[in-house]
């Protein structure tokens, strides 16, 4: 089932070389770091629906499983390679090694977890949808549009229907006005440290997006860890997600559970949310 | 300013000099115009028993084939080139800037799920929306924030506007491409397809679940 | 642009629908042209034997009776709203101008921060307050000044009026996004220190610390 992944991701090495190589020649001078262009992806989602083409099936055959473990192979490298990935990418990898394991393993009947079929279904929902988001913002941006194929009168003539205001302007160029003006002056005497800290507003995002849609339990906190953490880091990757989520159960958005001490901590969407 | 002071104890429809006389003047303030004009904003100029919306049609039906047409946009009218002499017309240089990918698949993401979230348009694209995609969507005008939805946190609901219709030559939302198709498949949900009511785009005014803009901010400060 | 590459034998008057093409084409670029349109500036788009002249005759003439004409002005041809209607353009001749940088900033500041004094509006820009912007946005009727606040010097204090909320669609005061929703639309940066915050503007009576202003503070102005 997951056999070709390997010749994929070494077609991918190679081609990925060759265009390397004309861009910056320094990169090929180790020929075994994978060159990987990951800004060129808008996020995960985006990679994981380029790696998914690349099944060459309709999105409604992909193979789930290779899929996850292509990615969980893409990201693996350039871990290895020490390149910087945004946590965004870790937290799909995180969800996917989950997913991963849902899918090989067979399901207790006391387990209380989505089932891996469910967590795949989600998967490809939304690769669908991105998609046609996708198809339907191209379709938007080469119809026919005022100023480029379809033109409004080129020398309209000067009246006022509406009443008669002297000066012009809109909410959003005030908005705008004053944002720039309240972060100008912090700017002047304001240098942001860089810490190696996980702010709670992130942990708090990569939650939720984390959690997404499921609405049944899951345990996220090991896939987290092995996924977003350098080892110095899990001290305040633990502590941060735990206290989003507990800001989280607090605004109503999930729920938490634990079997027993020590046990994961399970989560999922609140159900009237 | 001059006031039409028509003895109106005749129909409409009996006084053709009337009508002609209503036709030209709406033709004249709409063809001045740049921007699509509402009605409301003709209601003035016109006789006291004129039926606005009837008028507009007929104006609109004689300019039907011609080189410039009287389109509807939302529930305002303008004047615009025909679009089968889009390829003629075709200005290439006016590029400003380009949409970026990610302003572009924000923008779709909006128009067809609206009204939307930020949260909710993250969750589309599997990734936080950077600076610079929505502030450049309002920037041209395309969307708009609309009000804050009924859910803990209370989050700003984001819609596209009028101008958003006019420059993709949009009647309303329901002439957005592929829409029936897409409602079909679900894909406009945000849940996984079950029975649920497959929701349809809607710029209309506020819902049930969304607030205006307002009373939340001051607790917030 | 786009040749046609009809063959043409016959005289276009033979061609009903060749002719009706060109004037379609005509009207759509003399529509969309920002200045007056020379014959010879039309040549391109249209049927290699098409006779311009006679052409633009026929297009004035279906015009003519109509809210818009076309006419012709030193050889070159324009539409304009028929001189009997052009009260119509008259009736509002005021000229809108869009706000400057400075006034709108200026504006902004005391949106947000009202109460808020000429010194106040000048620390938070920067930049100390020419006369002119303060008064042409008391001139917009966006700005009034409200009193004087109790300390040295006494300064006046600003405050936004109904024509302000009414201006930008607000219904009051607190549809004014707050910190977090300026950050989320990304007008703010999400970089920004802890401490930063964001006002809770007031337009309601005279505060404490507020007297009301005295009957020479007009001139003083």
């Amino acid at each position: 089932m997951v056999s070709d992944n390997k010749d994929w991701l070494e077609q991918e090495q190679t081609t990925q070389n060759d265009s390397g190589a004309m861009q910056d020649s320094s990169v090929m001078q180790d020929s075994s770091v994978m060159y990987v262009d990951i800004e060129g992806y808008e996020g995960p989602l985006d990679l994981l629906l380029d790696l998914a083409r690349k099944q060459k099936v309709d999105l409604a055959n992909i193979s789930i499983l290779a899929l996850a473990e292509q990615y969980l192979e893409f990201i693996e490298k350039i871990r290895k390679s020490r390149i910087d990935i945004a946590a965004d990418y870790l937290v799909v990898a995180a969800w996917l090694a989950y997913l991963k394991s849902r899918l090989m393993v067979p399901q207790a009947p006391s387990d209380d977890e989505p089932s891996g079929e469910m967590l795949a279904a989600m998967l490809q929902f939304r690769l669908k949808r991105l998609e046609a988001m996708r198809n339907a913002g191209d379709q938007l941006i080469n119809r026919a549009r005022l100023g480029r194929q379809i033109f409004a009168r080129g020398a309209p003539e000067q009246i006022i229907i509406t009443n008669s205001q002297t000066y012009e302007a809109n909410l959003y160029d005030l908005l705008k006005a004053y944002s720039e003006q309240r972060e100008k002056n912090i700017k002047s005497n304001y240098a942001p440290k860089r810490r190696n800290v996980w702010a709670l507003q992130d942990a708090r995002e990569i939650l939720q997006r984390l959690i997404g849609d499921n609405m049944d339990w899951v345990s996220l906190d090991n896939y987290l860890i092995k996924y977003l953490a350098k080892e110095e880091d899990y001290t305040t990757i633990i502590a941060s997600s735990f206290t989003a989520s507990l800001e989280l159960v607090r605004e109503g958005h999930v729920e938490l559970k634990q079997s027993a001490h020590f046990k994961p901590l399970l989560m999922r969407r609140a159900k009237n949310n | 300013m001059t006031s039409e002071t028509v003895n109106n104890q005749m129909s409409e429809d009996d006084r053709p000099d009337l009508e002609l006389r209503n036709l030209r003047i709406i033709e004249a303030l709409i063809f001045a115009s740049e921007k699509p004009v509402a009605p409301k904003d003709l209601q003035p100029y016109l006789s006291d028993m004129a039926n606005i919306e009837a008028l507009l049609e007929k104006l609109a039906k004689l300019y039907k084939g011609r080189g410039v047409n009287l389109v509807k946009r939302a529930d305002e009218w303008a004047f615009r080139t025909a679009d089968d002499l889009s390829y003629l017309l075709r200005k290439d240089n006016v590029e400003t800037r380009p949409l970026s990918r990610a302003s572009l698949e924000t923008l779709s993401i909006i128009a067809y799920h609206q009204p939307t979230t930020r949260a909710e348009i993250e969750e589309v694209r599997g990734v936080s929306a950077g600076r610079g995609t929505l502030d450049i969507l309002m920037e041209a005008g395309w969307i708009k924030m609309r009000g804050r939805r009924r859910t803990p946190g209370r989050p700003v609901t984001y819609g596209t506007t009028a101008e958003f219709l006019d420059h993709f030559s949009l009647e309303s939302l329901a002439d957005l491409p592929g829409l029936e198709e897409l409602k079909g498949s679900g894909l406009l949900s945000n849940r996984l397809p079950s029975n649920l009511q497959i929701p349809m785009p809607f710029d209309g005014p506020l819902r049930d679940d969304e607030d205006p803009l307002d009373e939340f901010d001051e607790e917030e400060q």
